[in-house]
């Protein structure tokens, strides 16, 4: 039951669903616009009925004073009261408490990562191979260095650390822990596909957890059917580069949708500044074993360790 | 051409028209120092540290500060009452009391602020010190507001006792009401600020 | 009333005059400037949203650098319009312009209880608009932090958001007088016989809206001064520890919190988006029962329902902030709040529709807005729903879904409600009727090219799109599939900005077109009191030549047994003199 | 009123008065006082203070003899000062707490430095 009608959640538009508890908020979303549509629909035709009869059709005939005697309607709220304490009860309480509140427990299945978002990028912060974070303190920070977030190479967790910029790699049917925080104004971290959003704010460091289920190579291969291309291409209009034929133009937008679908992107969604529109990181969601060759090929070598 | 109840009561409501209005500007002004008072508690308990600069703030000077509104207050309702017993003199004396203890409320107030400007303490030093100065920043503009109303009613709006004796007397019961009510701010801020 | 009848000077009586009618004329001007000027903006950024960074034809070399709308200010655009429409456009025409020239008639007064406040009142927003208006020509820009002001940004933005919060102040105080006068003079200056069961439904909704108004705009007021205080004096209200700004340490002491301010905001701004809506429904009620001839369903519980819903607007605001990482005990409070909500809503909704059973409707101009107005905010209420319940809103937080919803409910139903509004009381304030053909023209564009707008805002939000991007989201590979909508939108705003043509011209026609020797003073053969009156369409100081008694409830149509199809509200009851 | 009736009104007054300088210096005496528990000594100051609170508004400003109408503008303010205060102390984030890190909301982030061998 609670499949059949949530299955609207699916054909309403949504992107594709590639997280664990992605399909308990579609159904839910699901209800809900089963709902409104009954009501919409319910409402729309007793309108239209209502003008057709009362107002093009009305001949010569005085109103009603009375109007309407049954309780019909008083029924339908009642209705709608029923049917919203039962949302809340059954989807909205338990499951804003499993996707957002029971954190899990933290054992060696879980990937810890800490994500600390700055205007105009997501710094992405591993522990390493010893699993544990390094320090970080404002005072550290040196952007001309490189070092965003003020990681404490020489503190006890900190000399494996991996930090990446716009770049979040995580492995498939794992259990991920994200720390997010942000080092200047509010940002929300927000991964469409996995119908994961958080707001990023500074001054406190706030747990998200998700289980990613779909590959980054399978989701492209998805959206490949699924996206309109074309229509991508087509907005820009080839005169915003004067002097230049068209095809030249295409292959600009070519390349650039290519680079679009690394996989998965991060997207900002709270205002943060001018360049909040394109405040856009990356995730790929690879198998354990790519995973960890990705962590091996980015650890820091020895030697960097000097200038941090 | 005359708005009805200016001076008479509404027999359903028993009210006159002034009185309900400043009893919805009072109900706002709640909810403006409950905004700020809430503003204050949860930065307070958010932050272990919010209190530290508190033994700054000077408790005898804010003690005599509370005992002169007080003290205000009292001498406000009074020249309301002088009005009521139809003694004009009266009321002006109140009045004028009361426009002093104002006065020097104001005054004490700013030997406190300057003392703390000398000893480098801005509303920028931390968050209590700007609690601090905004609560009663914002408490003396209140301040300064009630007494231009009232240097209006002790001098030409006072020609209105002629003409209109209980619109008279409707409107220093207004004015009377607002005072006490920043008397009543000052009675949650002092404790809040300087002692608790 | 003739002890007013001298001549008072041109500025007395059309610039500082203290007469409810010329305020609210000047109210509803003012506004309907602003109205306009807003969506100048939105037409403008709907350019860079359809084609970004493409010049834009004919004012992009005017007015900006390289003929672009910059995403700077794409942002300020944005901040100022949605401030602009909902402080500076919706809120003074309905309680300023509608409350203020309505009410007093509506309820037999001479004026409003405090004309001199009311006169202040407007000034004050006077200055306020023009205040906020300023910051477009500060260096940086106005305030570009989107309507909401969320510090840290706006803590740190340019000057524009200073002067932001400084008319935001003044427009406070405006709001916070008008709505206090608004009570006193219907509690106050009810003339005789007028009980609460006997009120208009638009005077409920403007005594309710002036509840709202009086008890949730003083904490945002305080929030604006603390951030003033950020921003001007140092301080770090909203500022937590160790921020770090453009690669350096922010030097304030820190400790403050940013949830703060959005709670101190969302307290005011939740209400508010129901200060837009009730007067509104005021207006439609009113607009139905004429136009049906027959009384408003079930108006107690429609009265009950307005108190309801306002009273519990003042407990939902968190629901703007379910992805700040709000625990369970909140979110549940604020979910069931939220849905309880909905509630009221819909069975004012109901009521409307039930209204329309058995009635002779008549299709004139104000009722097409009016019915429009119903299935309009029905849609845009519904998709309220998924956002009021946490979970389904995680996808859809901050996207078009959310501009989507809050879109039908103020543009084609707000602003609908304000045009049935203003074709219907027309006649009242002017002595003329607006031109029917004219206004029907208007009613069926805007009525379509607002959907054409809005309705593709869901699918966009659905698909993920966030709002406030400046270039509507072509580097996100989830909006691909939508984002060629955006075209299609900007057209339809930019053919809606064209619909309203039909309006201004009827009403510059209307306005300078001779009036006829003898006006009807109840053209639409209203029972209501303000139609008894025929002194006003002339400006004087003074309402009724003869104060009217109040004998019967305010929507007595097509009474069984009465000769006349109405029976005003001032026609003395046979059976009360009996008494 | 009466004349007679007003005299009494001024002989309240003064009481009151009197009722609220003892509770001033009463306040300030026991803010001197150490408490165990801090929040002991906070109800009691506010216990004070909501008393004279009580004594202004019901004497002064003559609410202890209003109208309906103001009682229940009051209540209505009231009612929503309550949620005001205490929705945004009751409110509960998810907060997490990541035990290895110095993370950046940590104001002993200095002293760490200075501890830590640099
Ligand atoms: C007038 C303005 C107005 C009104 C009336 C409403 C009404 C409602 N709003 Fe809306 N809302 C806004 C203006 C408004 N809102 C604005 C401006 C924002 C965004 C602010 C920002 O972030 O910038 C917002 C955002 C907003 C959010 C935050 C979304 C987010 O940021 O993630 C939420 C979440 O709960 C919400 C919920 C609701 C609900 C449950 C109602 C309910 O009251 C709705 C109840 C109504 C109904 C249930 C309809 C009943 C009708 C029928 C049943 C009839 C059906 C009809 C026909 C067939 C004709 N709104
Ligand atoms: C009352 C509120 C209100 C109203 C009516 C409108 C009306 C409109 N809005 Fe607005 N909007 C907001 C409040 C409002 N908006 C808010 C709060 C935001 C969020 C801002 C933020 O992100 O911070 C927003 C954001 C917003 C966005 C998203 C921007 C973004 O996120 O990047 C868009 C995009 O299309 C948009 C479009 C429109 C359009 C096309 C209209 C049209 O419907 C406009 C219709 C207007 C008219 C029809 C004018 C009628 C007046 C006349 C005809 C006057 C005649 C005059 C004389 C005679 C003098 N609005
Ligand atoms: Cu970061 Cu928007
Ligand atoms: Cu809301």
């Amino acid at each position: 039951m609670i499949e059949f009608f949530g299955k609207l959640g699916e054909y309403l538009g949504f992107p594709i669903a590639a997280s664990e508890h992605a399909l308990g908020i579609d159904h839910v979303n699901g209800w809900v616009h089963w709902f409104m549509l009954i009501l919409f629909i319910g409402w729309g035709i007793f309108f239209i009925v209502t003008l057709v009869k009362f107002g093009i059709m009305k001949g010569d005939r005085k109103a009603d004073y009375e109007g309407v005697k049954n309780h019909y309607s008083t029924y339908a709220e009642y209705a709608v009261i029923v049917f919203e304490v039962f949302l809340l009860i059954a989807f909205a309480i338990p499951v804003w408490a499993s996707v957002k509140t029971e954190l899990p427990d933290i054992d060696d299945e879980t990937v810890e990562i800490r994500v600390i978002a700055q205007q105009f990028a997501w710094n992405i912060h591993y522990p390493g191979a010893d699993g544990k974070f390094g320090n970080t303190s404002i005072y550290l920070v040196d952007e001309e260095e490189g070092n965003f977030i003020g990681l404490d190479r020489k503190s006890e967790y900190g000399a494996d650390d991996i930090v990446t910029m716009d770049q979040l790699n995580i492995p498939v049917n794992r259990d991920i822990m994200i720390y997010l925080s942000s080092k200047d104004v509010i940002h929300s971290f927000s991964l469409p596909e996995m119908r994961v959003k958080q707001d990023a704010i500074p001054g406190i460091t706030i747990p998200v957890f998700f289980k990613a289920t779909l590959k980054s190579d399978d989701f492209l291969e998805k959206i490949k059917y699924n996206n309109n291309t074309e229509n991508f291409s087509q907005r820009y209009q080839p005169d915003t580069f004067y002097g230049l034929d068209s095809s030249f133009w295409v292959d600009i937008m070519n390349d650039r949708m290519k680079n679009q679908y690394r996989g998965y992107q991060i997207a900002c969604a709270q205002l943060c500044g001018n360049s909040h529109y394109k405040m856009r990181g990356f995730m790929t969601v690879q198998t354990q074993e790519e995973y960890e060759s990705w962590l091996d090929e980015n650890a820091p070598e020895e030697e960097d360790d000097d200038d941090w | 051409m005359q708005i009805p109840y200016n001076e008479k009561l509404r027999p359903d409501t028993g009210l006159y028209n002034a009185k309900l209005g400043i009893w919805l500007f009072l109900a706002s002004e709640i909810m403006l120092f409950g905004g700020l008072f809430s503003a204050y508690v949860l930065l307070r308990s958010s932050n272990a540290d919010f209190m530290m600069h508190q033994h700054y703030l000077n408790v005898p000077l804010a003690t005599l500060n509370t005992i002169i509104l007080i003290t205000s207050s009292v001498t406000m309702v009074m020249a309301w009452v002088s009005l009521k017993l139809n003694d004009l003199k009266k009321y002006k004396l109140y009045m004028l009391l009361t426009l002093l203890c104002s006065v020097g409320f104001l005054i004490v107030k700013f030997f406190e602020y300057s003392a703390k400007f000398e000893h480098h303490l801005y509303p920028s030093t931390d968050n209590f010190l700007g609690t601090y100065f905004t609560l009663t920043g914002l408490h003396g503009l209140h301040i300064i507001g009630g007494m231009v109303v009232m240097i209006y009613l002790v001098g030409p709006g006072v020609k209105m006792w002629e003409t209109n004796k209980e619109r008279f007397t409707n409107r220093v019961e207004v004015i009377g009401l607002y005072w006490h009510f920043v008397d009543l701010v000052w009675i949650f801020l002092f404790p809040a600020l300087y002692l608790l | 009333m003739s002890q007013d009848s001298h001549q008072e000077s041109f500025i007395k009586k059309y610039i500082f005059s203290q007469d409810h009618k010329v305020i609210g004329i000047q109210y509803g001007l003012l506004s309907l400037f602003f109205l306009l000027f807003g969506f100048f903006l939105m037409m403008i950024m709907r350019w860079q949203l359809a084609y970004p960074d493409q010049v834009i034809p004919i004012i992009g070399p005017l007015m900006f650098e390289n003929g672009i709308l910059s995403p700077d200010m794409y942002n300020s655009f944005g901040a100022m319009h949605g401030t602009i429409m909902i402080f500076l456009g919706v809120v003074p025409i309905v309680v300023g312009a509608f409350g203020n020239y309505l009410v007093p008639l509506q309820i037999g007064a001479p004026d409003m209880a405090f004309p001199k406040l009311n006169m202040v009142s407007f000034w004050s927003y006077f200055i306020g608009g023009f205040v906020m208006m300023y910051g477009f020509v500060l260096p940086g820009g106005a305030a570009n932090s989107g309507w909401t002001s969320y510090p840290p940004l706006s803590d740190l933005a340019t000057a524009g958001q200073t002067v932001w919060l400084i008319g935001m102040v003044f427009l406070i105080t405006s709001s916070l007088l008008g709505s206090m006068n608004i009570i006193v003079t219907i509690v106050q200056l009810r003339v005789k016989g007028l009980t609460y069961m006997k009120l208009p439904l638009f005077v409920w909704s403007q005594l309710v809206t002036s509840f709202l108004l009086v008890l949730a705009f003083p904490p945002l007021e305080a929030a604006a001064v603390f951030q003033l205080m950020d921003r001007l004096a140092g301080t770090s209200f909203f500022l937590p520890t160790g921020l770090i700004h453009g690669g350096a340490i922010v030097d304030v002491a820190g400790g403050g919190s940013p949830i703060l301010w959005q709670h101190l905001f969302w307290f005011l701004a939740h209400p508010e988006v129901y200060v837009l809506i009730l007067p509104a429904m005021g207006v439609v009620c009113e607009i139905i029962a004429n136009n049906t001839r027959k009384p408003i369903w079930n108006y107690k519980t429609m009265v009950y329902s307005l108190i309801f819903l306002g009273f519990m607007s003042f407990a939902v605001w968190a629901h703007h902030m379910f992805q700040t990482g709000m625990g369970q005990g909140m979110s549940a409070f604020f979910q069931i709040t939220t849905m309880i909500i909905s509630v009221p809503s819909v069975v004012i909704l109901s009521g409307l529709f039930i209204t329309l059973w058995g009635g002779r409707i008549r299709f004139n101009t104000p009722m097409l807005f009016a019915l429009a107005f119903l299935p309009m905010f029905g849609i845009g209420g519904l998709t309220g729903l998924p956002l009021g319940l946490a979970p389904s809103d995680i996808p859809l937080h901050d996207t078009y879904y959310v501009i989507g919803h809050f879109h039908y409910v103020v543009a084609p139903g707000t602003i609908f409600a304000i045009f049935a509004g203003i074709y219907f009381w027309f006649p009242k304030v002017t002595g003329k009727q607006l031109n029917e053909t004219l206004g029907k023209i208007h009613f069926w564009f805007s009525f379509v090219f607002m959907n054409g707008i809005f309705m593709p805002m869901f699918l966009q939000g659905i698909a993920g799109v966030s709002r406030r991007l400046a270039d509507g989201g072509t580097t996100y590979a989830h909006a691909a599939n939508t984002i060629h909508y955006n075209e299609f939108m900007s057209w339809s705003a930019w053919c809606l900005g064209l619909a309203q043509l039909p309006f201004i011209i009827n009403m510059i026609m209307t306005l300078i077109r001779k009036r006829k020797d003898k006006v009807d003073p109840n053209p639409w053969k209203a029972t209501t009191i303000e139609w008894t009156d025929t002194t006003s369409p002339p400006l004087g100081h003074g309402n009724f030549d003869t104060v009217p008694s109040v004998y019967r409830g305010p929507y007595e149509y097509s009474v069984p047994g009465e000769s006349e199809e109405f029976t005003p509200q001032s026609k003395k009851d046979v059976n009360s003199e009996n008494k | 009123m009466s004349h007679d009736n007003i005299q009494d009104h001024i002989k309240v007054y003064r009481n009151i008065f009197l009722a609220l300088l003892t509770f001033t210096v009463l306040t300030v005496a026991i803010s001197y006082v150490h408490f165990d528990l801090v929040w002991v000594g906070i109800l009691v100051g506010l216990l004070i203070a909501g008393i004279k609170g009580y004594l202004v508004a019901a004497n002064f400003m003559h609410l202890n003899n209003e109208k309906k109408m103001i009682y229940w503008i009051l209540i209505l303010t009231a009612s929503f000062l309550v949620l005001l205060f205490f929705m945004p102390t009751l409110w509960d984030n998810n907060i997490a707490h990541s035990e290895t890190t110095v993370l950046f909301d940590d104001p002993g982030g200095r002293e760490y430095l200075e501890k830590s061998s640099h």
